[in-house]
């Protein structure tokens, strides 16, 4: 119910400082807070006890969406930002229907994306629709490198990812999307806006005769965690968006990933639920990248 | 404040009147326990077991004991000496039952996963939690029992091992008191079985789920050689926790104040029993000497309170083929966990849902028997819609069952079968004072065109859309009287209530049960204003201290309205006839209360209006001036009384509601939800309102959402509300309550006590409207929880 | 321990706590306002600690009181403006929309925010909005009822 | 949570028997093993640390070897309690075939997890045993095979 003892509490104001902080503490763990919407369940429950907090709130570099050069989400820009912005592209639309409803409104106003994505909480919305979008994580060290890794390398399993415990999220970003690009995002719990017991994310883009180019399918809410269905993006090349040929794509998806039982779906309803909630969004992703 | 609407005819009763606790609780100044902060106080923490079943082999305290800033650990062993066991007298119902004997803290062993087997005292809530860490405990694993037909079986794991099985409590509900005579009737039902045009027989199961009030329970103790021992404890009963804490701990009971706080996040049954935790706490601020304050977590709460239903009911309707319904025939079985409470001990929840199970329906014979059972899981404790959750579900989807095997629309079977007239004796020997059932039924299908609702349905179902309507109805006890409560419980039935004028015209009432929300302090003041022609603002009602208010069994089984208002209102005409006697004398006439209006703060003599004297004065007059009074008579303006109805009561609602159903996921919505109630006299539509809307998504999210898990291992897995899921507003439907109401004959005011049971109808009534959108697939629902999940694969199974 | 400056309800409070103190204990226990209640463990699914950080809608129970250096807080306590009840809280009073009122400061925070960002919601809107706010007592429905006629107060 | 697997290593039976009754082999091979003590020959006391990410729990408990049959198979029960944060059992039936001059090794995992453990990382088990098992036989592998453990634990 309360944290564990913890020895210190930083608040850097820029990345360079944050990475200072973070390597500072000798013993024990050190971690970096971002909205803190998960990361404070797993510290009051002490399942996790860092001995040091380096609070990255103060950080402005890291917050904020730009599409100067391509869309560049900073790592600590908050759901509510993500849900509220209304430039997103089509081709990366699919953040904005995660991020509406990721929680409820004070998780929005509080938990970011680059929380999310380096928490990648086995049931979790974002790590899967980076997936999908093929983004990159910009990921910085103290000694000023800065390494590039994609979010099929980044996502390595549930509460794992590339990520060093030395290394700071700065940002996630995509290039600019070509042209007839669409992506679409959906989820399904048992009540509403709860963990994805499934959610799926469909990338597709369009070529000139509207069928379907390259496109990606990732799945939430796994075993697993959130994996990329290599399956389904293959079987929707071509397409020209008829529901049947993505129902086919989908029963692809839902035959190729491991689907399991819990409380919430056993595993053939999870199945159902890929289909369904694929269709769902490969037909809105299809719908997005035509406009 | 708000604009307060206007009272209607004179009267305060049946305004929608703005509540008067809001103020204080719209601006953060409620007063709830974890709220109460006394100097030295010091935070208690418990370490629960991680363990379903398992001998306690050792306890090192040493580590935690060893931190600074903790004051004391004490284990089962160490307390075991110090305090009587329960069971204690108050506490047992008069029910033939085999009753564990417990102490607050485990003793030798454990029983289920989340029980206390330590407790940590330091002056830090933080460090108190720091330390619990630190205390180990060595198990040895012991056989673990979750199954209650399992557990029924010859040779299961004792659990409880006082006693020679696992079987707590069992009764057969119909047709005499001995063997013969249960013998006899049972052949008698077995031969209308074998006569019936069309019978049904299902096993309908009901998962564990139950309430939790938002605020979890809490006890703070402080302890005086002076004054004794005063607690604060979060209760529906303060005085049964009185009782149970002077036998417990031997105090002598001059010396025990137990105080429900003013304000309570909500009770629903939960905090009714009487727990261990209190007596720990108590007895530690004794032996400490300083105050002793513990507050539970939403952790501690969902392992260990709030988890009711959990019943398998094997149940068998008998019926002609025109709609009669003939006989019922139930054999229930009950998980009541390991039976760790006070004065409910699991199965007086199973015990009710029994005797409730024919519902509203006339049966010609009925041959009804529970079978309760240990478990290694949290003990039952009550939650609204006490035990008849489960058997009302069946019921009313065994009803939907008949007509759509005979081809009738199930709201006409219902009708058909509604008990006719009242007063009526069911078939398990419940009596149902008054009301008028049909009248309710009719009023509810006034709201809904059936023939237009079925083409529609045709006209979906061609587009391949499924809707559907489900029907429930349900009686449901107002208040308890001492015949019924009695024993069951082993306490009176009747309600208290003091009222007392301050010289100022301002009204006092004391009511010894606890509210925790449903707007005592409001209808209380309706009702001494009605009865004293003042304003509801000008009365201040304390509840829930045992120091100064008189005897009540508690804030329990919708006795508010039935009991408690009741008492408020013979006390208020007592002081009238008081007051009246003495004006007639002031005024040299002859008069008595009959004679005078209480109106406009005026009490105004009827035969001649001009003749009148402030309500202030004259209460002012008795009270400080009692000079020149009427032979006999003294000053004063103070009536306690007790309220005993001539029979025990009830109140009655029957619900729809529509659906649509997607059958590619089994996902559905509810589309409209319509209740009719018969509440009696209502005293505040509005408060009432509030009590249905509650109820009614109580029920659906117990129904839809809610489960409390355990695995095979005992392991409670739902012990947060990420995995205790609760309807959130997004998931519910918007409700509308309507009203048919006949006035109680047996209440002063005509008012029924409403709300309690009032969830149980909630599961038929969804079932039915999702099997009857569902009814191309042939699809009858006999398990809950309703997820998608299991319905879309009925309907895959439907179609393979 | 870390000293922090936080102003609540207008007022600076200038403290010495630990670090792992949670702000919603800092509130209750160090600046003394109880309003804001706490319903559950650690998973902050509740809502009943809702406050306004920065005049945004959070929840208490999921931040250390140190992230709140240099902050401004609202609480329930400081929504009436000097005794004049907001008109959320008149509605709340007026509709009904509270029964035991243990989740209603958490209710009321949310919803004052959600108000000013969406002062014409449809009921769909209402409903979402209040997702993290579990209630037990009303069903909702009187919340609803009591938010939808908050704002066409405040239109008004 | 039940899993099986197969692996094919490099030895041969009699070889992959004597590692998989090896205490230092053991040791080296179980994934954040700090500790490693054989009490008799087919009891051991252990301590592990477990961790998924940020997550970390440290178990103490013991193992034991029964129904041992040389060399074609045994199975492993451990018990562990990791404080606060609950308890883990675990049940591995190990067994080896002849296929040439390698094994062909079966197992089979039951893990059963207990208290917060079960209530806060139950979604996490099946992915965390499937990895901490594949750890521990990719190890057990490469250590036959005269190689370091390839890692020592799961970070």
């Amino acid at each position: 119910m309360y944290p564990a003892h913890i020895e210190s509490y930083y608040r850097p104001t820029t990345v360079a400082e944050a990475l200072a902080a973070i390597t500072r503490q000798p013993e024990g763990d050190s971690m970096f807070l971002a909205g803190g919407q998960s990361l404070m369940q797993a510290i009051k429950s002490r399942m996790v006890r860092p001995t040091s907090i380096v609070d990255l709130q103060s950080v402005a570099e890291l917050r904020g969406i730009d599409q100067a050069n391509g869309l560049r989400i900073g790592a600590m820009t908050r759901y509510v930002e993500i849900a509220e912005y209304e430039q997103f592209p089509a081709a990366y639309a699919a953040l904005r229907d995660a991020a509406e409803r990721v929680g409820d409104r004070q998780v929005r106003n509080r938990g970011t994306i680059g929380g999310s994505v380096c928490w990648n909480y086995v049931a979790s919305c974002l790590p899967s629709v980076v997936l999908a979008l093929n983004g990159t994580m910009s990921l910085a060290s103290a000694d000023g490198s800065i390494r590039d890794v994609k979010a099929k390398d980044f996502i390595i399993a549930p509460l794992e990812t590339a990520r060093r415990e030395d290394e700071i999220l700065l940002c996630v970003s995509w290039p600019k999307p070509p042209p007839k690009t669409g992506s679409a995002y959906k989820k399904w719990g048992l009540v509403t806006d709860a963990l994805p017991v499934v959610g799926m994310c469909v990338s597709i883009s369009l070529d000139d005769l509207g069928k379907c180019r390259t496109a990606q399918v990732a799945v939430a809410g796994l075993a697993d965690g959130a994996q990329i269905a290599d399956a389904g993006g293959a079987a929707l090349i071509g397409s020209a968006g008829d529901e049947a040929s993505i129902s086919a794509a989908m029963n692809d998806v839902a035959d190729s990933v491991e689907t399991h039982s819990d409380h919430w779906a056993d595993a053939s309803y999870r199945e159902q639920l890929i289909k369904r909630l694929g269709v769902e969004v490969t037909l809105r992703a299809f719908a997005r990248a035509r406009r | 404040m708000a604009s307060n609407p206007q009272k209607t005819n004179d009267s305060w009763m049946g305004s929608r009147l703005a509540r008067k606790e809001d103020l204080r609780l719209v601006t953060g100044q409620g007063k709830y326990i974890s709220d109460i902060v006394l100097p030295r106080m010091l935070h208690a923490v418990f370490v629960r077991s991680d363990r379903a079943h398992a001998k306690i082999v050792s306890i090192d305290t040493s580590a935690a004991l060893a931190l600074p800033g903790v004051v004391c650990v004490v284990t089962g062993d160490d307390i075991v000496d110090e305090l009587r066991s329960m069971p204690q007298p108050v506490l047992l119902p008069n029910l033939p039952a085999k009753y564990p004997t417990f102490y607050p803290l485990c003793v030798g062993k454990v029983k289920f996963h989340g029980a206390p087997v330590a407790l940590v005292i330091a002056r830090d809530k933080y460090v108190a939690e720091d330390a619990a860490e630190l205390v180990e405990i060595e198990y040895e694993e012991l056989p673990v029992v979750v199954d209650p037909e399992a557990a029924l079986e010859p040779g299961a794991p004792l659990i409880n091992e006082d006693h020679d099985d696992n079987e707590i409590f069992s009764m057969t509900f119909t047709g005499g008191t001995t063997q013969a005579e249960h013998d006899a009737n049972d052949k008698e039902v077995e031969e209308i079985f074998q006569n019936a045009d069309v019978t049904i027989k299902e096993r309908f199961r009901v998962h564990r789920t139950g309430l939790t009030p938002m605020e979890p329970r809490g006890v703070l103790c402080d302890w005086s050689d002076s004054d004794g021992l005063t607690a604060w404890i979060t209760t529906q009963r303060p005085h049964i926790d009185r009782l149970a804490i002077i036998d417990l701990l031997d105090i002598p009971a001059d010396k025990v104040r137990v105080i429900a706080p003013r304000d309570q996040g909500g009770g629903f049954g939960v905090k009714a029993p009487f727990f261990r935790e209190n007596v720990i706490i108590a007895h530690m601020a004794r032996k400490l000497g300083q105050p002793v304050r513990w507050i539970e977590s939403r952790y501690e709460s969902l392992m260990n309170v709030g988890q009711e239903r959990d019943q398998i009911n094997y149940l068998e309707v008998a019926a002609t083929q025109d709609g009669k319904l003939l006989a019922l025939r139930n054999r229930g079985i009950a998980d009541n966990g390991t039976g760790e409470t006070g004065v409910y001990w699991g199965f007086v929840m199973p015990f009710l849902g029994a005797v409730e199970l024919p519902n509203t329906y006339t049966w010609d014979k009925a041959d009804v028997k529970l079978r309760v059972a240990v478990t290694n899981k949290a003990c039952l404790t009550p939650s609204r819609a006490f035990g008849h959750f489960p058997t009302r579900f069946a019921i009313e989807r065994a009803v939907d069952m008949i007509a759509h095997k005979i081809g009738m629309e199930p709201s006409d079977l219902r009708r058909k079968n509604l008990i006719p007239h009242l007063p009526y004796t069911s078939t398990t020997g419940e009596y149902y004072d008054s009301g008028d059932f049909v009248q309710v039924w009719d009023n509810l299908m006034s709201h809904i065109d059936m023939a237009k609702f079925r083409e529609e349905q045709q006209a979906a179902r061609s587009e391949g859309r499924y809707i559907g309507i489900g029907f429930g109805t349900g009686v449901e006890l107002s208040g308890m009287a001492s015949e019924v409560l009695v024993p069951m419980e082993n306490q009176p039935g009747y309600g208290a209530a003091s009222v007392r004028l301050d010289p100022r015209g301002t009204a006092l009432v004391f009511g010894g049960d606890a509210p925790g929300g449903q707007g005592h302090e409001t209808s209380v003041a309706q009702i001494v204003a009605s009865a004293f022609g003042i304003e509801p603002q000008d009365t201040v009602t304390t509840t829930g201290d045992t120091a100064t208010t008189p005897f009540g069994s508690g804030t329990i089984g919708a006795r508010g309205a039935s009991y408690f208002m009741s008492a408020v209102h013979n006390a208020c005409v007592e002081i009238k006839v008081k007051i009246a006697r003495i004006l007639a004398h002031d005024l040299g006439i002859s008069a008595t209360l009959d004679d005078f209006e209480f109106v406009d703060g005026q009490v105004v003599l009827r035969s001649d209006r001009s003749v009148k004297k402030s309500f202030r004065d004259i209460v002012e007059r008795i009270i400080m001036h009692p000079i020149n009074m009427p032979p006999g008579e003294v000053g004063g303006l103070e009536a306690t009384v007790y309220f005993e109805a001539a029979k025990p009561m009830i109140c009655f609602n029957a619900d729809f509601c529509t659906v649509e159903v997607d059958i590619h996921s089994g996902e559905f919505k509810i589309t409209k939800w319509v209740s009719s109630e018969d509440v009696g006299n209502v005293i505040n539509p509005l408060i009432v309102d509030g009590q249905m809307h509650g109820a009614i998504v109580q029920g659906l999210s117990n129904t839809m959402f809610e489960e409390f898990i355990y695995n095979d291992q005992g392991q409670q897995l739902t012990a947060d509300f990420e995995n205790y899921k609760i309807a959130n507003a997004a998931d519910m439907p918007d409700i509308e309550v309507t009203y048919s109401p006949s006035p109680c004959p047996h209440t002063p005011l005509g008012t029924r006590g409403i709300g309690e049971g009032r969830p149980s109808s909630v599961p038929g009534a969804l079932s039915n409207a999702i099997c009857d959108a569902l009814l191309p697939f042939g699809i009858e629902i006999t398990e809950l929880p309703l997820r998608p999940g299991a319905i879309w694969k009925k309907i895959q199974e439907s179609q393979a | 321990m870390q000293t922090i400056n936080v102003k609540v309800n207008g007022t600076t409070y200038q403290e010495s706590v630990p670090i792992r103190m949670l702000l919603v204990d800092f509130i209750r226990e160090v600046v003394g306002l109880t309003g804001t209640h706490v319903s559950c463990t650690y998973e902050g699914v509740c809502g009943a600690c809702t406050i306004h950080l920065n005049g945004e809608a959070v929840k208490s129970c999921m931040l250390l009181a140190v992230q709140a250096d240099g902050h401004e807080i609202t609480t329930v306590e400081g929504l009436a403006n000097d005794k004049e009840l907001s008109p959320l809280q008149k509605a709340f009073n007026e509709q009904h929309g509270l029964q035991c009122g243990f989740c209603t400061a958490g209710v009321l925070m949310n919803m004052t925010e959600f108000l000013a960002k969406n002062p014409n919601p449809s009921d769909d809107e209402i409903r979402h909005g209040l997702i993290g706010n579990l209630c037990r007592c009303t069903g909702y429905v009187h919340i609803v009822n009591a938010v939808r006629a908050a704002a066409k107060s405040i239109a008004n | 949570m039940e899993l099986a697997e197969e692996i094919r290593i490099n030895a041969t039976r009699d070889i992959v028997f004597a590692a998989l009754n090896n205490v230092e082999i053991l040791k080296q091979a179980i994934p954040g093993c700090e500790a490693l003590e054989a009490t008799s020959a087919t009891e051991f006391t252990a301590t592990v640390v477990s961790k998924i990410g940020p997550l970390k729990a440290r178990f103490t408990g013991n193992v034991t070897l029964v129904d041992v049959i040389a060399p074609q198979s045994y199975t492993m029960v451990g018990e562990g309690k990791g404080g606060p944060a609950g308890f883990a059992k675990m049940r591995t039936f190990v067994h080896l075939t002849d296929e040439g001059e390698s094994t062909l090794l079966r197992y089979e995992v039951k893990a059963d997890i207990g208290g917060k453990l079960a209530q806060l990382g139950g979604a996490l088990i099946s992915s965390t045993s499937k990895k901490l098992a594949g750890i521990f036989f990719g190890n057990f592998e490469a250590l036959l095979n005269g190689e370091r453990a390839i890692e020592r634990s799961s970070e």
